[in-house]
């Protein structure tokens, strides 16, 4: 097997340079890369474009690259719950592409399976259709959705190997194992970081081939955006 | 005329047994608690769950486990998880056969518009694009009027297109509704206590009134 | 949830008619749905177009079907290791349609994806692209290649839960998880089938959204193609 | 000259440290015999499986475990499993550094032909053209003539194609060759007891010779 494992998320993003992009992996606040962001927080880079569901909280996750205003554009399905963010975009100062969820999925989907356009009837008939190719199949219509590109891919698991096998947990799942495929470099954050040969090969979700550096990180916050319980 | 429990409650008698259910943000998240019994439903949530169970005791929230309105919730027997490509894989190729959502606006050939004000904050179109586009029945809960008082359901939309001609029944708080292929809202029941006049009014499109129209039943 | 469960591989391919499209799953002998099979066999029915990776050996898999002309048409990457197919093809009695072995695992994934259409640069300059369209994306040359319809998909899977639940074992998996999504009506046959809630949720390589019927499968014989050992 | 092992050892020599490596059926499989130690390469089998490890003892042969030769194998720690659409996803993606193959010929621009003979029963192209279409670096093992004596190194492929413009290198019984982008040959190696007049005369296709032609090292 090919060691992946790099010693912390310093080291992790230590040549992600300003004007790249990247991909972010998470739903909300759930299954977010913490430490990479942290670390990509504390680095000077800035002009970043971000392909990401969503752009965090005004004081935790992607939120902490937008106050420290390293992001240029955000390309995400859906960017509430975020007053700076706000902010930035009216004053001028960030782009936004807004996009369908299943089309950012979808596109990243087919970077990492090497097919370089997708079909998809989302958007057909609306302003996201605007400079598209629309084409008819079976009497349905479609646009045509490019793959995207992206300098590095920064996802969270649960469990990972030094071989780059990756497991995730529960709904954490989300958009990590798709991004994973479509960095040209990807890192990997794990909970635990464990032994070659603990996992089994029939339950890794995202197979070691497509990450090219992993750590373990520490000190996960995993915030709660709504906290929704029931009366017992 | 209903409350919002109203509307959601008419929602669920919509739901057929046997069937794989997506639920929006709002009212409709509502529906999940008024599923008759002995009604097998599954409930998708796109980003990547099966089988979404109830809230969480307190104390019992998982952060990994939340559905797509980012609120904790639980898994059950049976449920399954997955990425957001094969989420959004199983509502395009038509496996959820119900999708329930909010709106701002519905046309009379069933358009719908439900993610952007003009000069408002835009927060984004989620997955409601891809679910819209492909479902195989859609159906729209919401108010009848907005706010201001002017009719949601128009002859044409106003407001940015979520997606077009896919809208096929609208529950408000004064009728449900059929959009007719051919265009035009055809009144299939009031609320109660509503009058025809009301919903008349109510309404700017075509509106499509045959024969006796029954009041609602739960 | 929902029950999926059919008695029996009789009652699960009742419906399967003279003249339809089959996908079956499996790569050689491995992961194929022996059950399934040997009640197609048993029916009489025939002009089958069959989407199968490979097509059995003369005495087992697909080539029971062959050897019964059931099969009017193969669509497959690989059809080797079997005298009765090449007596058949030759003869003109059957009709082979031979694919790339990925071209054919993404017009599955396409089909239950709900993507019409996939590019692929497999095949560019050879007969395969003959009558296709060639696209040009970033300076390479891409096959357009259509969705796979099938009247009907046939897996095998390890273990599978009353809701259609899904968990295949090692390389077994293969063409079976693509093919479960792509059916119309999807049959999935499980060497155990277990009790709802004993699967995780996590660990499930096809959501039973995707699986139509489920039955518990008998008398597994496996047949190895290439037994290879070393030494000890 | 060498034997089928001699062209594998040659080739085991050309795989980089940290790479991942398919290998075709036939002489290609044996190579994975002869990486040299030291060298970390992660074996992919495109019926879904990375890791792959050596046949299993007697035994211990696993129906469900097959490489894309249909050969019982087994796994290593830190093997992954995973369908057929991921893994000519990863194959297409050029997640796969290295495709060692097999060839029926090879024509001095890169074009190889390996899956059909006209007239004769056609087993298929399996994965091949998914293969051939996408490496970044693709590896051809054969022999530098065929039964009939005529050379497989030609201007033109004369068989259907596999692939255009995709073989980096080939090695054979007699020589190293590397296929330059603007066409030929470029003879890298002799084997052992073969001279320069043998290879001349066993390439039908355009062979470029400069300066001294070393002899293999193993």
């Amino acid at each position: 097997m090919i060691n992946k494992v790099v010693a912390n998320a310093e080291l992790a993003i230590k040549d992600i340079e300003s004007g790249m992009t990247l991909m972010l992996g998470g739903f909300g606040l759930c299954g977010i890369p913490e430490n990479c962001i942290n670390a990509l927080v504390k680095k000077d880079i800035k002009q970043l474009t971000c392909i990401s569901n969503n752009a965090g909280v005004d004081d935790f996750g992607i939120g902490l690259m937008l106050q420290n205003r390293q992001i240029k554009k955000m390309i995400s399905s859906y960017v509430g719950e975020n007053a700076e963010f706000e902010r930035q975009l009216f004053s001028g100062e960030l782009e936004v592409e807004l996009i369908p969820q299943g089309t950012l999925a979808t596109r990243c989907l087919a970077s990492g399976y090497g097919m370089p356009a997708i079909f998809t009837p989302a958007g057909v008939g609306t302003e996201v259709s605007e400079g598209k190719e629309v084409r008819n199949f079976n009497g349905k219509d479609y646009l045509m959705e490019l793959a995207f590109e992206a300098d590095f891919a920064i996802v969270k698991a649960w469990k990972g190997d030094s071989a780059g096998n990756l497991i995730y947990h529960s709904t954490a799942r989300n958009f990590n194992p798709v991004m994973a495929m479509a960095g040209k470099v990807t890192i990997a954050e794990v909970e635990e970081l464990v032994e070659l040969g603990e996992l089994d090969p029939d339950q890794i979700h995202t197979p070691g081939i497509f990450v090219h550096r992993i750590f373990q990180g520490k000190n996960y916050e995993k915030r709660i955006e709504q906290r929704t319980v029931r009366l017992i | 005329m209903l409350d919002k429990t109203g509307i959601a409650k008419r929602i669920a008698k919509e739901i057929k047994d046997g069937s794989y259910v997506n639920l929006g943000i709002g009212i409709p998240t509502l529906v999940a608690n008024y599923i008759p019994e002995g009604i097998n439903v599954v409930l998708q949530s796109e980003n990547g769950l099966l089988g979404m169970g109830p809230f969480p005791y307190e104390g019992e929230e998982d952060p990994d486990l939340i559905n797509a309105g980012k609120q904790t919730i639980t898994t059950l027997p049976g449920s399954s998880v997955f990425d957001s490509a094969m989420s959004f894989g199983m509502i395009r190729s038509q496996k959820v056969d119900l999708t329930i959502l909010g709106a701002m606006e519905v046309s009379e050939n069933g358009d719908i518009a439900n993610w952007k004000i003009p000069g408002k904050m835009v927060k984004g179109m989620g997955g409601a694009m891809d679910l819209v586009a492909s479902a195989k029945n859609i159906i729209v809960a919401m108010q009848h009027v907005n706010k201001a008082g002017e009719s949601k359901l128009l002859p044409k939309c106003l407001l940015p297109l979520t997606g077009v001609k896919c809208v096929k029944k609208i529950v408000t708080e004064l009728a449900v509704l059929e959009v007719k292929p051919e265009g035009g809202f055809k009144l299939l029941e009031r609320a109660p206590g509503v009058s025809l006049d009301e919903i008349r009014k109510a309404t700017a499109g075509k509106l499509i009134v045959e024969g006796e129209i029954p009041k609602m039943e739960f």
